[in-house]
């Protein structure tokens, strides 16, 4: 259960972050933050108490003790894709800077919010 | 799992502290504990692939290009300190 | 022998990694990607109607391995996205010179493949999957030439926080489905939902709809949509009004009905959502400055009036929702490529250097009599959009008022109100044709010469105009789309095992 | 303001989730597709990883959306930097030869790791993307400590397409042998040797070059100076 709460505060803080701040990379930082929270929230969901890896490093370990591997799968493709978004939003916000001068978002709006 | 919830208390700790930290590199380190402590609580939660890459994509190399994009832009969330 | 639908995902894949590799060809790909999987969709569709396809990845039983679900739906998507993409890129070939080229070409491919590929799976995550495909060539195509274009980069920056949110909470909800019942593949969730008890799926729907309305732009998610869609080139507005934000539309209907079995609150709700996108859409639209801006706020109203209809859950509603997507992206992919060439002949005579992707409505004055062609395809696309027989949007707007008109009671009262939206929404667009007509401007020196522009316009013009003189020809795969859709059953029935 | 209004959101948004969350029970065997996965694994994939083989063959179609996502996003962030200039030759500062012999010390040898991470995906722990990841950790070293080290950005483009050309090219001759796309149909061999499991090695092997490449293709250009 704690592993679920340790989860929810990463993607309420994230949340809390890309909602409340002004500075356009602490933004960014809130998403990866809400990413790894909920890259939590679903290796707990797989898992299973006592059990270990669903890896057969030797034939003996049986089978019916393994954690579960799909949210792992998934979880494997999440942080790819949180690797991507966030190097496109750096790049994005470093242009961003170089037009602006400023990280403020309330500062960059010629286009209305 | 008592290691767990120690582990826990200071991810969320390290979390909070991304929202005060001023310096924006300061944050970025918070950030990379963050994830430096979801990879240890994956292998305690028995995905040793995912603490990986988690270890991996997210505490290296995430961090790596935030910084990249902090140097190229302004140090402090409070833009008047330069 | 029949082919296998995977080649409609497998094929614009392999080609868009090909791009990188190939220079300053890199744009006939896009062209020849889509040709391949208009060609392909069209072959397939008549198997599709006898029966849909299941087509196993991998080669394991369904419930284990991801498995596409080529149904009347998927198909008929599949078919208006690499019809739209292909005389899209037609357009694109003498639009985009303009530096990064060849990575543009490669983000859009990848566009079109990331909304195939979301219209033919059958498995939660994988539709996730290719949803952030696609989210991740928007948000790049909307800052196309960053370095050069401010307000494509503050609209990109936009678009990808509010669209990462929207992708955690997608993410969130998948996981608590899987939490719940231990599997992902769509057809076997469908099948456990039907026996769960409703207050445990009240959040994960609640996620769904919040993180896939981002990219459909329902109404309080869409802030991001009139900078996205105004400030990128052309082409690629015409390909967000036209497909992006229908997949999204997509995305939730998929879910509402085939998971979740499109309960009455919901629907309602949606129901009321999409009355409110489209009055905010349109009456933001009638007060814009900017040609651009006022038809994105107009694609909002347009996604307001679709997702009304299919708020009404019936089996007309849903057809005559269907029908809106097709004659929206018809029309609005006309109309934004029209504007596009008018705002590019205007900016290569009055400032070649500067790049510039938006417009006044005042500069468009009298340009009527020096682009003839280009004025008149904008006309019939405004005029699609507004309703007026014998155009496509007539016949849409048609169905959509006849199916509430069945449902009667309130929901008659509802679409009397969508249909002073409708007035609001001709309002506009016709001071617009008025101008372009009948007012005198400055634009000497200014003509229409370019085939590989020209011909888009012809083609879609055209099957504007036919298929609202025989909406018949849709009917039939329309019919059994909204078939698909309401016989959550059915679906569920295809899974082996 | 806004922050009160974004946490009374937040607070919301929190009792939904434990709401949500109170009816999935933590550490408890509740999944079907999981279980016949870790019956049925070795069998089925010849991989003794189980998670490899749910990646790379039950659900390997994810695999390869997931590659052309890090594709899309390396391309994209290429377009937004895109500044259609040559880079300026900056005024290099050398680290100090303590610093940069260490760096080129350990280079190789991180390679190496990462290499084997990726070659033995289907037996240990990791496997493409975490090898790729730890390759192109060896190149953001180098990039850090010998400063005007620079990687040849055609050939990372041209790893990349090959990579995703590659994974493509297995999906269809699997469609074309096995009638299914990305079936396995090379031999599986024995289980827990290097050369077992079909395809998956093959595929682990060119996902891992593809991700190093792609991740130092974004540090270049992230680290890259114009103007």
């Amino acid at each position: 259960m704690i592993f679920y709460i340790g989860s929810f505060a990463l993607v309420l803080t994230g949340l809390y972050i890309a909602a409340a701040k002004k500075n356009l990379i602490k933004i960014i930082m809130g998403l990866s933050l809400v990413d790894t929270g909920v890259n939590l929230f679903l290796i707990s969901i797989g898992y299973i108490k006592g059990g270990t890896a669903p890896i057969f490093s030797n034939a003996a370990i049986p089978g019916k003790t393994m954690v579960d591997p799909v949210p792992q799968a998934m979880v494997l493709t999440a942080i790819v894709i949180g690797l991507a978004v966030t190097a496109l939003a750096l790049s994005l916000v470093i242009k961003a800077y170089y037009h602006y001068g400023t990280l403020n978002v309330r500062k960059i709006k010629e286009l209305k919010w | 799992m008592a290691i767990a919830y120690i582990l826990i208390i200071l991810m969320i700790l390290c979390a909070v502290s991304v929202v005060f930290f001023k310096d924006l590199l300061n944050a970025v380190i918070a950030l990379a504990a963050v994830s430096l402590i979801a990879s240890v609580l994956f292998f305690l939660l028995q995905a040793p692939d995912v603490a990986m890459a988690e270890a991996a994509i997210g505490a290296a190399l995430t961090t790596a290009i935030f910084i990249v994009a902090v140097k190229k832009t302004k140090r402090y969330e409070n833009e008047k300190i330069s | 022998m029949v082919v296998s639908p995977v080649l409609l995902i497998a094929v614009p894949l392999l080609l868009a990694f090909i791009a990188p590799l190939c220079g300053k060809a890199a744009k006939y790909i896009p062209p020849a990607g889509a040709l391949f999987n208009l060609i392909l969709s069209v072959i397939l569709i008549p198997t599709v109607l006898k029966s849909p396809m299941i087509v196993s990845i991998g080669g394991f039983p369904p419930p284990f391995c991801i498995n596409l679900f080529v149904g009347p739906l998927g198909i008929f998507f599949a078919a208006l996205i690499s019809l739209a993409g292909f005389l899209i890129s037609i357009y694109a070939l003498s639009y985009i010179r303009e530096r990064a080229v060849g990575k543009y070409h490669t983000l859009y491919l990848l566009l079109l493949t990331g909304a195939t590929g979301v219209v033919l799976t059958g498995d939660i995550f994988n539709l996730f999957v290719f949803y952030e495909i696609l989210c991740i060539s928007s948000y790049a195509l909307t800052a196309h030439n960053a370095h050069w274009h401010r307000h494509g980069t503050e609209a990109a920056v936009k678009y990808l926080i509010q669209g990462s949110v929207g992708s955690a909470f997608i993410l969130l909800a998948i996981g608590m489905l899987y939490g719940f019942f231990g599997t992902l593949n769509m057809a076997d969730l469908a099948k456990h939902i039907a026996r769960a008890h409703s207050s445990v799926l009240f959040i994960p729907l609640t996620f769904f709809i919040a993180g896939f309305g981002v990219e459909a732009a329902i109404f309080p998610l869409n802030a991001w949509l009139p900078d996205a869609h105004s400030v990128s080139p052309a082409p690629i507005s015409a390909i967000f009004s036209g497909i992006a934000i229908e997949i999204g539309v997509y995305a939730i209907m998929r879910v509402v009905f085939t998971l979740f079995g499109a309960p009455l609150s919901v629907m309602s709700v949606l129901l009321i959502v999409g009355l409110l996108t489209l009055l905010v859409g349109e009456i933001c639209a009638f007060r814009q400055n900017n040609i651009k801006r006022m038809s994105a706020y107009s694609s909002i109203g347009q996604i307001g009036l679709i997702v009304f209809a299919f708020g009404l859950a019936t089996k007309s509603g849903i057809t005559a929702g269907l029908f809106q997507i097709t004659s929206h992206a018809l029309s609005k992919i006309l109309l934004f490529l029209t504007i596009g060439y008018m705002i590019y002949s205007i900016r290569m005579k009055n400032y070649p250097d500067k790049y510039v992707t938006e417009i006044e409505i005042n500069s468009l004055n009298g340009l009527g009599k020096k682009m003839p062609l280009t004025s008149l395809g904008f006309a019939i696309a405004a005029f699609s959009l507004i309703g007026f027989p014998p155009f496509i949007g007539f016949s849409s707007k048609l169905l959509i008022v006849k199916a509430a008109l069945l449902k009667g009671g309130i929901y008659a009262v509802l679409m009397g109100i969508a249909l002073i939206a409708t007035v609001i929404e001709g309002a506009y667009f016709l001071k617009v044709v008025q101008g372009i007509y009948f007012r005198k401007g400055e634009v000497e020196g200014i003509k229409e010469n370019n085939v590989f522009i020209l011909v888009p316009f012809f083609i879609l013009a055209a099957l504007i105009i036919f298929a609202g003189i025989y909406p018949g020809i849709l009917t039939k795969i329309l019919n059994s789309s909204s078939g698909e859709l309401l016989n959550r059953i059915g679906y569920i029935g295809r899974l082996p095992g | 303001m806004r922050k009160l209004v974004s946490i009374i959101l937040l607070g919301a948004l929190a009792f939904g989730l434990v709401q949500a969350v109170k009816k999935i029970p933590f550490g408890v065997q509740k999944t079907k597709v999981g279980k016949y996965y870790v019956e049925r694994g070795i069998e089925d994939t010849g991989s003794s990883n189980i998670v490899t083989s749910v990646v790379l063959n039950y659900r390997g179609f994810d695999t390869l959306g997931e590659v052309t996502i890090l594709f899309a996003g390396a391309i994209a962030l290429g377009a937004v930097l895109f500044t259609g200039k040559k880079r300026i030759e900056r005024e290099v500062y050398p680290a100090s030869p303590i610093l940069s012999t260490a760096c080129k010390f350990l280079f190789p040898l991180i390679l190496l790791f990462g290499a084997y991470i990726f070659i033995h995906g289907h037996l240990t722990p990791g496997g493409g993307f975490q090898g790729g990841a730890i390759a192109a950790s060896a190149l953001l070293l180098i990039f850090l400590g010998c400063p005007g080290r620079k990687t040849d950005g055609r050939k990372t483009r041209l790893m990349e397409s090959l990579g995703g050309i590659i994974f493509v090219l297995a999906g269809l001759l699997g469609l074309a042998y096995g009638g299914f796309f990305l079936f396995n149909f090379l031999p599986k061999g024995t289980v827990n040797n290097l050369f077992s499991a079909g395809i998956i090695p093959v595929l682990y092997i060119v996902i891992g070059f593809k991700v190093a490449s792609e991740i130092a293709g974004i540090l270049d250009n992230l680290f890259g100076e114009t103007e």
